[in-house]
């Protein structure tokens, strides 16, 4: 009735406010929270399905001209924080922070960017430029890494080949 | 004041969160005759759906609308898996049910807020957007998003639950249970709310059919079409749970329906905290994507939700088309608001849950 | 020339003019805090009134093109003298008791639709069909709460009068009432204050009774095309009427006053000003929505003006 | 229920006049959906009738039609539902200036569907009872999932990279 | 002269908030309801408050990737507001258009037609860096009144 409204009312009194401190304090961040992007360079292979699966186009791969690397854009103003390229990721090199502090001023707009630079790496043998492959992917494909393994993954794939056919063949010979 | 003037509301409105435009002739304060004019939020979403490739277009059908971003997500992907017969993971179907559900609880609760924020009751509204914020602050722990969940992909869902989260949410929902009954007390038995809600915005069942409308609108005046009974899917075959009915035929009843719903959404979600085996959450790696169509329906919050999709066996889509729940209420605004008041037009057009940015697309 | 003197000191400094407007904004600086506190909100500064006049004040006035812009302009200037004349008449106990007038009363009677009639104009001058709208309830609302108001004040000056007729000074009512007791706590005049209290938010526009402003409805009605220092105008105008309407409440039922001199009594009249805004705006539209007009004028018709008339009955069967 | 519907269906298509092809699929859940395909546009209406009173129509969807059926450039796809059936009910309308009967009589759902559709893709609608456009704005042409399409991915490419020349151009916060 | 300057520098602290909708998903513009409203965010305490009518705004919050549809009404309501005003881009949608750009119906990006001040991009952004825009928009409105 009438007077459980009074009652909402005296308990709201009693209570205080309950009004978040910001911005004038701290306030609750979930780890969770799907902010800016951040891309770690170390892992990134290049493969390019974040840019593939991005709705909003906020992801860019540039190759450069010399072949040394790629250059890896993330324009946050048009990112919409959905976690797609995180999800599909291969090497988990694309994350999302929980900073969702991305109030800016106009002037700033073109600004708000993650820009990273991917090296590639150079073949030991031939020095063509290949993709990095980070570490720990190499692990999950070829297992415990041996030394001999540790050679193979500084080669290009043509070099790579090149270097196993020899090896089959020399087994074959002994 | 006999005569017959005609007032503008919209585009821009205050009332209506989204740009629509009525042209209503009143005589008096008594609504004579209501013309729609859409458009406003038309953003050529259907054309875009078929520039985008699959993995683009599940966040582009979640941009739909953000009330019932879970749906559409949720049923773009039921459509392409029914094409490429991709069998979600048990655990990813009991996760998508948990989203939909927190989904609906919030949806539900900002309609009937914002239905007492146009009656003018402010401490009544701010009390159940309390009460929301608590949905908004679990969706943002788990999901990592307030409005937005993106909980879906295709094959399953993206965000599991650990023990942690799981013990947050079933305490969550325990919390919820008593203010969302104090509140449902409240908008049922409070005088004034009564006295503005009560017998307006009538609706019949025969016109409720007649127009074919759907969701909680077409149950508040009784008439049973819940699609989560009806062609289940994901895991609703597997939970119990009520269809909630209204007899009022009025904007009081729509919203009781509403608040009733938020505790079967409770239960649904608790169920399957409960039966929710361990596993994987979503079908990993994804096969090629036939040629095909399929149909796929889900029940929104705001009713049935249905999406076609025909495909070539490209990455794009051919033809990517959604029906959506507000799209068939509208026209059954001409029946609500036939002689209203014109101070219960925006109370009656907050009745059907209007969702223009879904309807428009 | 004293005369003279005297009545442009009581127009312009005290009780109206400058202390009716600095108390007025202070009230509804309270109200707005009062009212966030009790939805669980920080709430503004109680100055806010204050920083939002100032703020108007140094804002563009856009006028629109199809209004009638001498009436346009006219309105708000128009509702802010009749507040300025009216808060004049104000007596506050202890202090000073009311310009000595003998129809004073009446004259408050003509005196207090005055915002509500600027309102209408505001709205039809404006020419935007919700100020049309706003007008036509503005209209039905004044007619619903006049009614009470004008039973409540007969009866208090019958009572006021008592045995020998009736009494339309303010000065005398409250010289009555410290005679004699106030009427606050008089059984017979108890429906009566209660019909006031009604009436109160119906004419401070208040939930949920403001229906000619309605926001989600009708933004704001008839204000809804002005801007900057003619809404500004507006604001003082309704802080003004805040301290005329409970200053009228205050002397017509606890004209009481209280030993230490005038500005004790000064602070405890403006104490009891915001215990009637407390209980009759402040607590009411936090703790109800809106009405429609019909039932608005159905509910005046139905409650305050009966029990106005129930005081009537009281105080003649009594006298 | 839903065999009782089923049973409905495979009457209904039987009995069109010009006659009709009729398929069923299910999905992982075992939901049933039908697929009709009507041979002539004429005999919409009839069976948008006789799907009274437990059909009621979802929405319309129009397609641009495979490249290779060179007769028809359109495909319309009316869906149905009946008590949980979701029945496709698809007819071809043929010629240049394609044409289909308007079916907002039996079902009124179906008013702003075949408003849409018919601006969206410039499919007549007759007999529509109020044949204006719905949501599109003036300067975009009608039929603008007909002609933007293309249109529309060109300037879209053109307009992100300059975009893109302005983002990678602008020194960030960062580097 | 000072104590008329203390004075009419306290108009800073009385912003009025205006919302135009540009065709948004409604994800905003609840978080912006949310933000203006309920008492967890409560702006009233910075002074803020939700106005009705766009002559009484003086930071304006647009939604929404301003759809040609819209486009023209955005612009006839941004020239009612008096001036002083400030704007702010409230998610990713008018700031660049988001998902939409690229559309028939999307054909510009807010800051063609109107000067932006402040963009909050999200999608939709958190009450609280809303909150953030808004303070920032109020030290541009300082500067300006």
């Amino acid at each position: 009735m009438v007077l459980s409204i009074f009652k909402v009312l005296w308990n709201n009194l009693k209570q205080g406010p309950s009004t978040d401190p910001f911005p004038f304090g701290e306030t609750f961040t979930p780890a969770r929270l799907r902010g800016k992007v951040t891309v770690d360079p170390e892992s990134c292979v290049g493969c390019g399905v974040c840019a593939t699966v991005c709705a909003g186009n906020a992801i860019k791969h540039v190759e450069r001209e010399d072949g040394s690397g790629k250059d890896f854009y993330v324009w946050h103003n048009t990112c919409t924080f959905c976690g797609l390229c995180q999800h599909y990721c291969p090497t988990d090199a694309i994350r999302l922070t929980n900073n969702w502090s991305t109030a800016h001023r106009n002037e700033d707009k073109y600004k708000m960017k993650e820009h990273e630079f991917i090296a590639y790496a150079r073949c030991s043998e031939c020095s063509q430029p290949m993709p990095h492959m980070p570490h720990a992917m190499l692990d999950h494909i070829y297992g415990t890494p041996t030394e001999e393994l540790e050679n193979i993954y500084s080669l290009c794939p043509e070099c790579r080949r090149q270097k196993a056919a020899q090896q089959f063949g020399a087994q074959i010979h002994d | 004041m006999s005569n017959t003037y005609t007032i503008p509301v919209g585009p821009l409105h205050v009332a209506l969160e989204e740009p629509m435009y009525f042209q209503v002739d009143v005589k008096g304060e008594v609504v004579q005759s209501i013309e729609m004019f859409a458009g406003h939020a038309h953003r050529g979403m259907e054309s875009l759906a078929l520039e985008r490739n699959f993995f683009q277009n599940i966040v582009l059908t979640e941009r739909v609308c953000s009330l019932c971003s879970n749906n559409h997500p949720l049923t773009y992907c039921m459509a392409l898996e029914n094409i490429a017969k991709i069998q979600v993971p048990e655990r990813g179907q009991y996760l998508r049910v948990i989203a939909d559900e927190v989904k609906r609880i919030a949806s539900h609760m900002f309609n009937v807020g914002i239905g007492l924020h146009v009656i003018g009751f402010n401490t009544l509204f701010m009390h159940a957007m309390e009460v929301r914020e608590t949905m908004q602050d679990l969706k943002e722990s788990i999901w990592g998003n307030r409005m937005d969940i993106s909980a879906n992909t295709i094959g399953g869902a993206k965000y599991d639950l650990d023990d942690e989260l799981e013990a947050y949410l079933r305490k969550t929902l325990e919390e919820l249970k008593k203010p969302v009954e104090e509140f449902r007390h409240m908008y049922a038995t409070h005088p004034q709310v009564k006295a503005r809600t009560q017998g307006v915005g009538i609706l019949p069942p025969e016109a409720a059919v007649e127009y074919g409308l759907g969701g909680p609108v077409a149950r508040g005046s009784g008439i049973d079409n819940d699609v989560r009974k009806e062609t289940p899917y994901a895991a609703y075959d597997k939970l119990n749970f009520n269809v909630v009915l209204g007899e009022g035929c009025d904007v009081r009843s729509r919203a009781l329906v509403r608040l009733g719903e938020i505790f079967e959404s409770i239960s649904l979600i608790e169920q399957c905290l409960d039966q929710m085996p361990k596993g994987p959450i979503c079908c990993d790696p994804l096969p090629d994507i036939p040629a095909g169509q399929a149909v796929a329906r889900s029940e929104a919050p705001r009713g049935e939700l249905i999406y076609y999709m025909r495909t070539n066996g490209t990455m794009y889509p051919e033809r990517l088309k959604w029906r959506v729940p507000t799209y068939v209420n509208w026209e059954g605004l001409r029946v609500m608001l036939d002689k209203a008041k014109v101070a219960d037009i925006a109370l009656i057009v907050n009745s059907i849950d209007p969702c223009l940015s879904c309807t428009e697309r | 020339m004293l005369d003279m003197l005297s009545h442009s000191f009581h127009l312009l400094i005290f009780p109206g003019g400058l202390f009716a407007l600095l108390l007025g904004l202070l009230l509804k600086g309270f109200d707005r805090k009062i009212c966030a506190r009790l939805q669980r909100r920080v709430g503004p500064p109680i100055l806010q009134p204050f920083y939002d006049i100032i703020k108007l004040s140094q804002k563009e006035t856009i006028i629109p093109d199809t209004a009638n812009k001498a009436i346009f302009k006219f309105a708000p200037v128009f509702g802010f003298m009749g507040m300025m004349v009216a808060a004049m008449l104000i007596p506050v106990p202890g202090v000073w008791n009311g310009a000595t007038g003998l129809g004073d009363m009446l004259m408050l009677l003509y005196l207090l639709p005055i915002p509500a009639i600027a309102f209408m104009l505001a709205g039809s001058a404006s020419s935007s069909p919700y100020g049309a709208i706003g007008t036509s309830r503005e209209m039905v609302l004044m007619f619903a709460y006049e009614i009470p108001l004008l039973v409540v004040l007969l009866t208090v000056a019958i009572k006021a009068g008592g045995a020998d007729g009736s009494e339309f000074s303010l000065a005398q009512v409250v010289a009555y009432q410290h005679a004699n007791g106030s009427f606050g706590f008089n059984l017979s005049m108890i429906p009566a204050f209660i019909a006031f209290l009604c009436f109160i938010p119906g004419t401070m526009g208040a939930v949920p009774f403001d229906l000619p402003e309605a926001e989600p409805e009708l933004l704001e009605g008839p204000l809804l095309e002005y801007s900057g220092p003619l809404l500004a105008m507006f604001n003082l105008m309704s802080a003004l009427k805040m301290v005329v309407v409970m200053g009228l409440g205050v002397a017509l039922f606890f004209p009481g006053t209280i030993p230490g001199g005038a500005l004790a009594n000064l602070a405890w009249f403006i104490f009891k000003c915001f215990m009637l805004m407390l209980v009759s705006v402040t607590i009411v539209r936090s703790a109800t929505g809106r009405l429609r007009t019909d039932q608005t004028f159905k509910f005046y018709l139905k409650y305050p003006s009966v029990l106005a008339y129930v005081s009537l009955g009281l105080t003649l069967l009594l006298k | 229920m839903i065999n009782e519907m089923k049973q409905r269906v495979i009457k209904l298509a039987a009995d069109m006049p010009k006659g009709a092809e009729l398929n069923w699929t299910t999905d992982l859940k075992d939901n049933q959906f039908g697929w009709v395909t009507l041979n002539d546009v004429e005999d919409l209406p009839l069976f948008a009738e006789k799907i009274l009173p437990e059909g009621r129509l979802v929405t319309i969807s129009a397609c641009n039609a495979k490249a290779e059926d060179a007769k028809s450039f359109h495909e319309v796809c009316y869906h149905f539902v009946m008590k949980g059936l979701a029945v496709t009910v698809t007819v071809l309308p043929t010629g240049v200036e394609p044409t289909v009967p308007s079916i907002t009589q039996w079902h009124k759902s179906a008013d702003w569907t075949e408003r849409e559709m018919a601006e969206s893709y410039g499919i007549t609608v007759t007999n529509h009872p109020n044949p204006r456009p719905l949501f599109l704005h003036e300067t975009v042409q009608s039929e603008a999932m007909e002609r933007l399409v293309p249109l529309s991915t060109m300037t879209n490419s053109a307009s992100t990279n300059s975009l893109w020349e302005k983002i990678m151009g602008e020194k960030g916060e960062e580097s | 002269m000072s104590i008329i300057d203390a004075i009419k520098s306290k108009a800073v602290r009385s912003p009025w908030l205006y919302r135009i909708n540009a065709g948004s998903c409604n994800g905003c513009d609840v978080e912006l309801a949310t933000t203006a409203l309920i008492p967890r965010y409560d702006v009233e305490r910075l002074g803020c408050k939700y106005c009705g009518s766009p002559k009484h705004a003086d930071i304006v919050l647009i939604t929404g990737p301003v759809t040609s549809m819209v486009k023209d009404k955005v612009l006839r309501v941004y020239e009612e507001i008096p001036d002083p005003k400030v704007t702010v881009a409230v998610g990713v949608c008018p700031i660049s258009g988001g998902v939409f750009r690229g559309s028939y119906s999307v054909p510009i990006m807010l800051d063609d037609i109107i000067p932006v001040d402040v963009n909050v991009p999200g999608c939709p952004p958190r009450p609280q860096a809303i909150l953030e825009g808004v303070a920032m928009a109020l030290d541009i409105w300082k500067t300006r009144i």
